[in-house]
């Protein structure tokens, strides 16, 4: 059988057997999820060996000579010392330093990126010098940069800040803008769901694309007999699983 | 190529020497070394002449160091004269050592001007227009790499205070009791385990994907420990399925003292923490099967969360559970926010171990963030005032304060 | 129960089957609605569009398997878009289980566009160490990719010419479906060594990218599949995406459709059985 | 001993943060040098780590077959499918294809890989539908603001929703841009405080769970 014909089958078969777990939990469903873990532990694998065994270390090493990289080496082998009981505590070398350098990389960019960034882009002026109409305060809610959504921005910004504050209680005046902060935070959820249905969706359409693709007659129709068949042991397990279920 | 260059050099020398009174030679012309930067970059500066306009045009002329004859320098960068002004580059007042309306230009090593550090460069700046041509006198100058970039202060400034502040906060809350407000999610959970227990049913537990070094899942087994005091004392049972064989562990001691603090010992189940699988999907699908079967009257969800959430939520909102998340997962709040009775959004979950715990690192640490987010809520509203005056009456003194918070390499 | 409460705890396999007919129903008989563009698409295609003749384009592939369906389409349009302009590309991934799929997208794009290994392009393949790749990256190219995917030497690639780190690289996009991805680049990338840069990303991600979009860290956003499909219709040539959104359309009207049905059961539910408890007080 | 075992890894860490933390202010070569030696380094590292995340996975089945214990021929489908692909994968000398030939690797890798991870997460699908249909109500003024921007979102985000309301498209336009950004400016402000502060207290040793390595 061509490559292809037998790919069409194997993937087809495995999109199925996931999919049955929206009927329920089930053998199909698991043997597929297991080799699913498996096969891409076993890509992982590979793909790091061939990167860094081959082309990180062994070539730079032996063909240039970069015997500094000796070292990245060493600290790596003592991060596999963990699963040796009595070695472990050497595995805490190399954490030190992955995580050291890790955090020192961290902060500055961290505060540069994140903080000094975001606050430069919210400190924007509320008015504006535009032409020679003198001062103006632009109501285009379509332009992002406009006075009005300046305005806005700052109060989400201030009031979403405000809800994450714990030293004070929330009462008074700063009940309100907490609340102002609760309603920021769930329109920003909201638009997240909206927004993550598109995703999901797509994730549908890609696997039923692929389904449809693979019914053709020229892989030996695989979506049509492999959704029968899938159908079918379904039924026969839940024959036999419904009297013992009972006893669990 | 070079060849060229200079012939263009060579023409633009010999027009009419009548014709130089045109235009004036660039003056006050400041060779410098690029300051805050690796090295192999050389700044000229000049200040602006009358001449400036778009139809004129600036030449920088580059050559070895000892040239003193222009025709043998090559014109490395030409453009308008109304363009490259000192307040064009982004810089902060600490940092401009000209005036604004001045030119700048950074010559940097490439394939016209090579330049290497500590070697001295010839460097002259030509005013162009027409065919008018002056050159400014010839000045030398060497580049050299700094030890510092001064345009980062504020961040360093920042970074060592914030820094300072949170150990300053962390020591202090060691010695002093700080408040925190209370978290009204607790209150769900005290809710939500009594209804347990008068349905009879278990309380399922879950402390998420990541092991014991995320801060989200040790403030997960935190509020575990307080689930656990609960649920010994109602004698409910506790089930809390686990991801990670160590997380599982850590958990397990928890439980046990939380059991002994609510003087039951003998209730307490070595087996209510349990390990299934880390894996994922099949760790969804098992607690899935244990919402179904058992159907727990309460399920909580702490810690960190990835693409499950939604299936174990909706899993447990079908039996009917009364559903407490936390969670700093923020792609998966919206999720936990509609299927779940209760979330502890974001930091509120680190908050909520915080004040269970008493815990004076995790207590000062959160009150160190509050000062922080104080401060940074502060500079918004003052810089965004500030930033209105200076827009609307064309004062430069804002500045002295926004240029605190601008991001400029 | 009544009917309200009956109806919304309905098997949700029913809901199921209608969430799958309506994917299936529109990608067996597509209609083809038209496709708005946005700005934030319109600002990555524009700076592609903007850039001159043999300009150093670099594209970080930073999804695996699971997000293909909606980056891939935006890989592909992305990668057309470039080579119909003649940049020299310059691709990557971060993510180990994505590396075979940059190389068949980048390899099926190019065979198709007639461009050449080595010359026109490069895919240098996967790297450990996720931000340190990219820090690596800025400082010195050759030494965190000393080979290319097909190890090659990329020392002397005609394509790399004149490209020693990301300081040289006239344009980034990061395609990211999570971490490392669009942030991670920004941070450990363009902070220090100031490439223009723009993302892509899946629909998970986009909404938490705005405040970057925002502030001009990034200079467009291509959003999940609406992103590929608007990049789609602006370069000229329908994809997968397009062809996708007719699903998308008929799903997202199913969902509102449902929540509205829902809301509707559930006030009625209330109405009823406030009404009986004020019976019953 | 506890200055082996304990003092110099936090030692390690302390140096090591603060020499990368000063880093990003100099910018002499020097300085520059060494970042991307570390850089290189951690590379290299981040490759062992990833195997050292591997094994536990690898514990975990070997001694699920070992026992016997409910499930293990699933453990055993595990193994054959990370053996097998291991065995392709150095075959094909870790190339998924060669001159634009799939290799068998690759083919691994399309019709199994591929397919199984994207119907994983293509389940979420329904289920979102399904939350979508059973827990969005309109219970309280908050879950009402929920659910009234995710009904526009969803509605500007497709052709249809912009056809039969032409305005949803820019109406949620603006929700991104303004009201969606300015949570999550707000969101990621505080997370980076967060973060800087967990970084702090790594460097100083106040902090020091990711030692891990069982107890004192």
């Amino acid at each position: 059988m061509d490559a292809t014909v037998l790919g069409a089958w194997v993937a087809t078969g495995l999109t199925l057997f996931i999919f049955s777990f929206l009927y329920k939990d089930n053998p199909l469903f698991k043997l597929a999820e297991h080799l699913y873990v498996g096969v891409s532990v076993g890509y992982t694998i590979v793909k790091a060996y061939d990167t860094v065994i081959v082309h990180l270390i062994v070539k730079p090493i032996f063909e240039q000579g970069e015997f500094a990289l000796l070292i990245p080496v060493a600290i790596g082998l003592l991060m596999l010392t963990r699963y040796v009981p009595k070695a472990a505590w050497l595995s805490r070398y190399a954490f030190a330093f992955i995580v050291g350098v890790g955090s020192g990389l961290a902060i500055p960019r961290t505060i540069s990126s994140f903080i000094l960034k975001q606050v430069e882009d919210t400190v924007r002026p509320v008015l504006s010098l535009a032409g020679g109409d003198g001062v103006t305060f632009s109501m285009n809610l379509l332009n992002p940069a406009s006075s009005i959504n300046v305005i806005i921005i700052l109060i989400g910004v201030i009031s979403v800040l405000f809800y994450f504050f714990f030293s004070i209680e929330h009462s008074g005046p700063g009940k309100i803008v907490a609340r102002t902060g609760v309603m920021f935070l769930m329109i920003a959820f909201g638009a997240a769901f909206g927004y993550t249905v598109m995703a999901r969706m797509s994730l549908l359409i890609g696997r039923l694309t692929d389904l449809i693709e693979f019914s053709d007659a020229s892989y030996g129709n695989p979506t049509l007999w492999l959704a029968i068949l899938t159908v079918g042991v379904l039924l026969v397990l839940s024959r036999r699983s419904s009297p013992g279920e009972q006893e669990k | 190529m070079c060849v060229l260059l200079s012939a263009l050099v060579h023409l633009g020398l010999y027009v009419p020497a009548a014709a130089q009174s045109m235009v004036s030679a660039p003056a006050e012309v400041r060779v410098n070394d690029t300051p805050n930067d690796g090295g192999a970059s050389l700044t000229v500066i000049w200040t602006p002449s009358n001449s400036d306009g778009p139809d004129a045009r600036y030449q920088i002329l580059f050559g070895d160091s000892g040239v003193t004859d222009p025709a043998l320098l090559k014109v490395i960068a030409e453009f308008p004269a109304d363009t490259r002004f000192v307040k064009d580059v982004k810089a902060t007042w600490w940092t401009r050592n000209a005036e604004p309306t001045w030119h700048q230009y950074a010559i940097r090593s490439g394939k016209d001007a090579e330049l290497k550090d500590g070697t001295s460069y010839t460097v002259a700046v030509a005013l162009r227009k027409g065919d008018d041509r002056a050159i400014s006198q010839l000045l030398q100058a060497a580049s050299a790499p700094n030890w510092f970039n001064w345009n980062q202060l504020n961040n360093l400034i920042l970074a060592l205070s914030f820094g300072g502040i949170v150990f300053y906060a962390i020591s202090h809350a060691k010695r002093n009791e700080i408040f925190l407000r209370r978290i009204p999610g607790l209150d769900a959970v005290d809710e939500a385990i009594g209804r347990s227990t008068e349905l009879g049913k278990p309380i399922l537990y879950l402390t998420g994907a990541h092991d014991m070094s995320d801060p989200s899942t040790i403030a997960a087994a935190v509020i575990l420990g307080r689930v656990a005091k609960r649920t010994a004392a109602y004698e409910t049972e506790l089930l809390v399925p686990h991801r990670d064989p160590i997380t599982m562990a850590v958990c397990q001691e928890i439980t046990k003292q939380a059991y002994l603090e609510a003087g039951k010992p003998d209730l307490f189940k070595e087996d209510s923490n349990f390990f299934i699988t880390s894996d994922q999907f099949s760790y969804t699908a098992a607690v899935d099967g244990i919402m179904l079967r058992k159907k727990p009257a309460a399920n909580f969800f702490m810690g960190s969360y990835f693409a499950e959430s939604l299936l174990l939520t909706e899993t447990g909102a079908s039996t009917g559970a009364i559903q407490i998340a936390g969670t700093d997962s923020d792609h998966q709040l919206p999720f936990f926010v509609t299927t779940c009775d209760y979330t502890l959004i974001g930091e509120e979950l680190y908050a909520a171990s915080a004040y269970l715990s008493k815990e004076p690192v995790q207590i000062g640490t959160l009150r160190g963030q509050d000062i922080g987010k104080a401060v940074i809520l502060s500079a918004i509203v003052l810089g965004t005032a500030l930033a209105t005056i200076g827009a609307v009456t064309g004062a430069q003194w804002p500045s002295l304060f926004l240029d605190l918070f601008k991001d400029v390499k | 129960m009544t009917f309200s409460e009956r109806m919304l705890k309905i098997d949700r396999r029913i809901i199921f089957l209608v969430i799958g007919l309506c994917t299936l129903l529109p990608l067996l008989y597509p209609v083809g609605l038209p496709i708005k563009i946005s700005s934030e698409v319109r600002g990555v295609y524009e700076h592609i569009e903007s850039l001159p003749e043999r300009s150093v384009f670099f594209i970080s592939f930073d999804f695996d398997p699971a997000s293909k369906p909606e980056l891939h389409p935006q890989a592909i349009a992305l990668l057309r878009h470039a080579f119909r302009k003649n940049l020299r590309v310059v691709t990557m991934t971060l993510w180990v289980s994505g590396t075979g799929l940059a190389d068949q997208i980048v390899t099926q794009v190019a065979k198709e566009m007639g461009k050449e290994n080595g010359k026109d392009y490069v895919f240098l393949g996967w790297s450990p160490g996720n931000t340190a790749v990219i820090i690596n990256l800025g400082q010195n190219l050759y030494k965190t990719f000393p080979s290319d995917y097909g190890g090659k030497p990329t020392n002397g690639l005609p394509v790399l010419d004149g490209v020693q780190s990301l300081r040289d690289v006239d344009y980034m996009v990061s395609l990211g479906a999570g971490n490392p991805g669009v942030e991670a680049w920004y941070v450990f990338g363009k902070d220090k060594y100031k490439f223009e840069m723009g993302g892509g990303c899946t629909g998970v991600m986009a909404p938490g990218l705005y405040p970057l979009l925002r502030s001009g860290q990034i200079n467009g956003l291509i959003g999940g599949l609406r992103g590929a499909a608007e990049y789609e219709s602006l370069i000229g040539q329908k994809g997968k995406a397009v062809a996708g959104m007719d699903a998308q359309s008929a799903t997202h009207v199913a969902i509102i459709v449902l929540v509205m049905i829902c809301n509707l059961f559930y006030f009625s539910m209330r109405r009823a059985t406030g009404r009986q408890s004020q019976v019953g007080s | 001993m506890i200055f082996l075992r304990r003092q110099l890894p936090l030692l390690i860490t302390m140096v090591t943060g603060l020499l990368f933390a000063g880093q990003y202010y100099v910018p002499h070569p020097s300085s520059e040098q060494l970042l991307t030696s570390a850089t290189k380094w951690l590379q290299i590292v981040g490759g062992f780590a990833l195997v050292l995340g591997v094994t536990s996975l690898f514990h975990q089945h070997a001694a699920k077959i070992r026992r016997k214990e409910e499930g293990w021929g699933y453990s055993l489908v595990l193994y054959a499918g990370m053996l097998g692909t291991i065995a392709v994968g150095l075959w094909a000398n870790g190339k998924e294809s060669v001159e634009g030939a799939m290799t068998a690797f690759g083919w691994v890798y399309s019709y199994m890989m591929v397919p199984l991870q994207g119907t994983m997460f293509a389940i979420l699908a329904f289920f979102i539908a399904s939350a979508a249909y059973r827990s969005f109500r309109a219970r309280s003024r908050e879950a009402a603001v929920l659910l009234i921007a995710a009904v526009i979102v969803m509605m500007g985000r497709v052709p249809l929703g912009e056809y039969l309301i032409p305005l949803s498209g820019d109406v949620s336009q603006w929700i991104l841009n303004v009201l969606n950004a300015s949570v999550r400016r707000a969101i990621l402000i505080g997370v980076s405080l967060g973060a800087v502060a967990l970084s702090f207290k790594i460097i100083f040793g106040v902090e020091r769970s990711y030692l891990g390595g069982g107890k004192e």
